[in-house]
């Protein structure tokens, strides 16, 4: 049930995160320009919201998996931004060890659990992990993001009817920004869009504006209390949209530049920002939480860029324990 | 010591690791009546629909949820019926599976058996006869077994169970009803090679049910006067080079006899590695022609390796 | 539009049709207890009036995709009973050489694209084959058989989606014995069934009692018209039953015993047979028409024994044109 | 005679195909825009969208579909992307497309081209880089053709579209902008190798990306005074036999070098043909260890098969 009442406190937090996630990728931009995050990489500006009203109602130990659209993900649920960067840089001391890169990036001790190079494939590893959820007897539960290009690959009828059938603890997010990669998602996707799918899978379904923190927080909040409880699996459709290409470097010229500017009018931080300015905030206490967030993410560029290569011999470790190169 | 078939060796060490352990769940379709084959009959009964899961005909949901409790504290045993079925989860194998460790710098490992009833059978044609081992050994990350009596699919069952790495566990589909002994508590290291005959003249290397096949031409060519060093591999990946090599060396002849297409193969890959190993080694390579696997029985039977077809090949060598 | 007044000559035609079918599948059963087949034969006993309602509302130059309970689709698309006996007892001059037996059964010549081994492949098949049809300029269709089973593989949602986005003359149908295998598809199906699941992708969907040839023929025919007449891909779930198990080894002891005589009641070729009794037709006629069938397939089958094997040079032939094995 | 990159190559040699034959389609994902690699850029102007045909993302109905579209009178190309992401398409490769003809007893062939954009490039990762080629080789049905210059991306793609075959076709991701010339008219037959450099120490087999890296190779060790023969398989399946057995035989050593996995690649099929064949040879296989490929720049660079690696090898066989 949404609440109409957010805390101010928590607002704030939303905001917050928010900043820290678009300051952390305007990084993941320059150091693209500068040659130091060599693989591709694609960025959620434009949708933080997402991430954060969605991981804003998790625990530590309640999992998500994510796409290759992850850092906003990864960030909102609790890891650490300098490991991120140093991940993405191909540093030692990166999260992955170097070895994921940004289409990899996961942190399993926040319960992060992994970007993934396949889209769609992170929705089976979702009802997986809540298969164990539920077979370990906790009650955590797992939520899975996937964009709107997702729901035309198999994995998302097996997954979400697996999630069904076996009344497993997860919440589905269709986090659809109208664009798979230059393909504007509606002229391929036949029907009336993700949640009548998800409906006609047993799944109930929600549609909410993923540009506005504020009623998302509470519309999750509300979700993640019945599954927790052992409802079974809910879907959540949200409609956002990405300020910039796929990837860093795509000048995404297949968009109207009329239809950008206008999504570009529903930034979520700024949504955030005149709510809090509405509601009592001080102008300075949003400049100094936008500052400290590029703070920290100008710092954790700066380690990561500082930061030397992983040693080699680590080339040939963890990938397996038995047959294992040597 | 019991004397049990193949298939009941199968359930036996499952139940056994099911019971020691409660994180450890099987999934396919079926598996509540027992499988398509018979494997997990009776398993449902003691262990619950929780932990014998019945999965709807979703092959990568079967696959890719596997990964996902693996990823995150149970041990999935995935059932997938027919090897060749496993092609409609090649993703959730490759992409999935064997990467996630890797990819995510450790951060968690990714213990789970995927068994694929392998081989020939009965005129099941194309679709449903395919030995398809050589691509996992090509798959970094993957384990690859392939038992081919009762007392190694007992013995190494429990090696893939207990293992914390993806196991691709490829048993025999013709093998099922094939009785032997295993001993109490019986365990088998994988990467081990079990040597079935000690010979002096040639080395043969097998795997699967060809072991059967390449016992007979040892026993023939024994009684003709030509002393065959025979090995099971057991597991493919990793494989048991140093036994392979030495007896190579030893002999000066060897043979990697298969049911899987030649071309191709992992025959490929134990001749060449001898070859680059063992100067002046005769070798020489047996498997399926490179066809689909045709119904007709007497068709069929052309793609089978034979005794005949060994001992033509070891005469050849001479 | 269902016809309320079919024209009796047609529903006799249908009645035979019905009876080949049935009587060539017995002899089937007869050939795996003589050792004559080889392989495992799904039978489509009790389930006739599909192939017939559909097929009979098809040309020549249309074209089905089926699945592994294939032998009704393809003797009512037109295929020769006795070619495919010799298929199935793997001998020289079998519809597919020898080289497919019943899972692979195929007669290109009447438009049967195959019976496939993997269950739901034959849905991607069909639609790449009414492209075909569209970009040849025909208004031929595509008839895609497979069971209520299949609702549940990926490919159902990428193909059904596939068709819609590109509009392609396709019939889904999907044949719903309420099994697959040993399961019960219910069980492990969510939502409500496949009609909704194909409404969720665009595509109108139809439910039709699936042993009642009649009224399903005049239902088939107004859909097959539409698509004709380029109105895109329709769905029809038919409901009906299995008189034996999955296979003709399988005893199907996993069925309560009163669901399976409750089905048997409704036995598409009695059905058929009492409305023909009640609108004229003697039955002697419906007799005879019987035992020809038997003949006929009687026939099939001694000549398919008595024929001799493939030769075997022919193994190497038919693999590709070029590295062809030597 | 014009000079042109390899991508280009491949968009003019498709282009003039699609202009002879009508029934000719393209179809996957963002082509309408050129593809992801501008492969395609221009052509849905040139030919519609019927003909190139911009897909959701549906590996599986992509591949399928093109499947059900050979059998039935047109010519498919399928464009996958990224190798890897065939490995959601593989069911509808290997058990429809390579089998089709085959279990239908003739019936129908399955003229169509599977593009599948290989290798590594730019720090991609453990799923964006793979060369599965050893996979397709071991398939009954398939050809298997991997082009390293403009002028064999030219011929052996109009060669590949021209086939009735289902021909699995690696471009390498890091060649596309590689600038060569392209004669007018040129034709390429599948299964010749092309002969890089004559010689008479060593001969090594190799193809794809890893062709300029043993052509450098190749031109170190004749300032050196070691005399390579190599070639350059351009197609994997079929493979030009005859042409590395005899040259094997000539200089009595072998390498083959590719940048798939060594342990299972093709580099073993070629090494245990040549070993069977040629009796004394010497040998070495060279490819990537058996890990997923690294993101990190300094570790993908140490999976990269090295025109120092080729000539350590060759100065070990010696
Ligand atoms: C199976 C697969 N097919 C294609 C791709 C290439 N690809 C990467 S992202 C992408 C678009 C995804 O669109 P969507 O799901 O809407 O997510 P978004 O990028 O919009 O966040 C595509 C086609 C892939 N990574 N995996
Ligand atoms: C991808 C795949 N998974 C599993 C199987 C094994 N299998 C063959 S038929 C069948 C049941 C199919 O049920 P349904 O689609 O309802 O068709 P029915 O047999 O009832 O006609 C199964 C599981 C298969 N052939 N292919
Ligand atoms: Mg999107
Ligand atoms: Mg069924």
């Amino acid at each position: 049930m949404p609440d109409p009442f957010p805390s101010p406190q928590r607002v704030l937090d939303h905001y917050a995160t928010m900043c820290r996630i678009r300051a952390f990728e305007r990084m993941v931009i320059r150091g693209t320009e500068e040659g130091l995050v060599k693989g591709a990489a694609h960025l959620s500006i434009g949708q933080e919201a997402v991430a954060v009203g969605v991981c804003g109602n998790l625990r530590r130990s309640d999992q998500i998996a994510s796409n290759h659209r992850g850092h906003g993900h990864t960030i909102a649920k609790g890891a650490d931004p300098e490991a991120m960067m140093r991940e993405l840089f191909g540093r030692e001391g990166g999260i992955c060890s170097g070895k994921g890169g940004s289409m990899h990036i996961a942190d399993f001790d926040v319960g992060m659990l992994g970007a993934n190079g396949i889209v769609g494939a992170g929705i089976l590893i979702a009802v997986g992990a809540a298969k164990s959820k539920k077979m370990l007897g906790t009650n955590d539960i797992v939520v899975c993001f996937f964009g709107d290009g997702a729901v035309n690959r198999g994995p998302f009828l097996e997954g979400l009817n697996w999630a069904r059938v076996f009344n497993l603890p997860v919440l589905f997010v269709c986090e659809d920004n109208k664009y798979a990669a230059t393909t504007r998602t509606e002229q391929l996707t036949g029907g009336s869009g993700p949640a009548v799918r998800a409906e006609s899978l047993g799944i109930p379904a929600k549609i909410a504006d993923g540009n506005d923190v504020i009623s998302l927080d509470a519309l999750v909040g509300g979700l993640v209390e019945d599954i927790r409880g052992g409802g079974g699996p809910l879907f959540l459709h949200v409609e956002t949209y990405r300020h910039i290409g796929h990837t860093v470097v795509d000048p995404a010229t297949y968009r109207p530049e009329a239809e950008v500017e206008e999504a570009k009018t529903r930034d979520p931080i700024e949504r955030a920002k005149a709510f809090l300015l509405d509601n009592g905030t001080l102008e300075v206490d949003l400049g100094r939480i936008a500052v400290d967030a590029e703070k920290e993410m100008n710092a954790a560029f700066e380690l990561a860029r500082d930061a030397s290569w992983p040693r080699l011999p680590a080339v040939l470790s963890d990938v397996q324990d038995i047959g294992a190169p040597a | 010591m019991s004397v049990m078939n193949y298939s009941d060796a199968g359930k036996v060490a499952l139940a056994e690791c099911m019971r020691a352990d409660p994180t450890i769940w099987a999934v396919g379709e079926d598996l509540g009546h027992g499988g398509v084959f018979g494997q997990y009959m009776g398993l449902e009964e003691e262990f619950g629909p929780e932990r014998i899961v019945s999965a709807p005909i979703s092959e990568a949901a079967i696959m890719g949820s596997a990964v996902g409790g693996a990823l995150t504290g149970t041990r999935p045993i995935v059932e997938l019926r027919f090897a060749d079925f496993a092609l409609c989860a090649i993703d959730e194998i490759v992409n999935q599976a064997a990467k996630a460790r890797y990819m995510f710098g450790g951060q968690a490992k990714v213990p789970l058996v995927i068994r694929q009833p392998s081989g020939m059978w009965r005129a099941s044609a194309a679709q449903h006869s395919q030995s398809l081992e050589a691509w996992y050994t090509h798959i970094p990350g993957l384990v690859v077994v392939m038992p081919a009596t009762p007392a190694d699919n007992y013995g190494l069952l429990k090696a893939a169970i207990e293992c914390d790495d993806p196991v691709v566990y490829m048993e025999h589909k013709d093998l099922w009803p094939l009785e032997g002994e295993v001993p109490e508590g019986h365990t088998v290291e994988i990467g081990k090679a079990s040597v079935l005959h000690e010979g002096s003249d040639v080395t043969i290397v097998t795997w699967s049910k060809t072991r059967h096949v390449a016992l007979e031409a040892t026993k023939t060519l024994a009684r003709s006067g030509t002393s065959v060093e025979l090995f099971d591999l057991r597991s493919l990946w990793p494989w048991d080079r140093e036994c392979v090599l030495a007896s190579a060396a030893k002999t000066g002849r060897l043979i990697v006899a298969h049911e899987a297409v030649r071309d191709g193969g992992f025959g490929a890959e134990v001749a060449a590695t001898a070859a680059e190993e063992v100067a002046g080694l005769k070798l020489a390579r047996i498997g399926a022609p490179r066809i689909p696997i045709p119904y007709s029985t007497p068709l069929e039977d052309m793609v089978r390796v034979t005794a005949e077809t060994i001992i033509g090949a070891v005469e050849r060598l001479a």
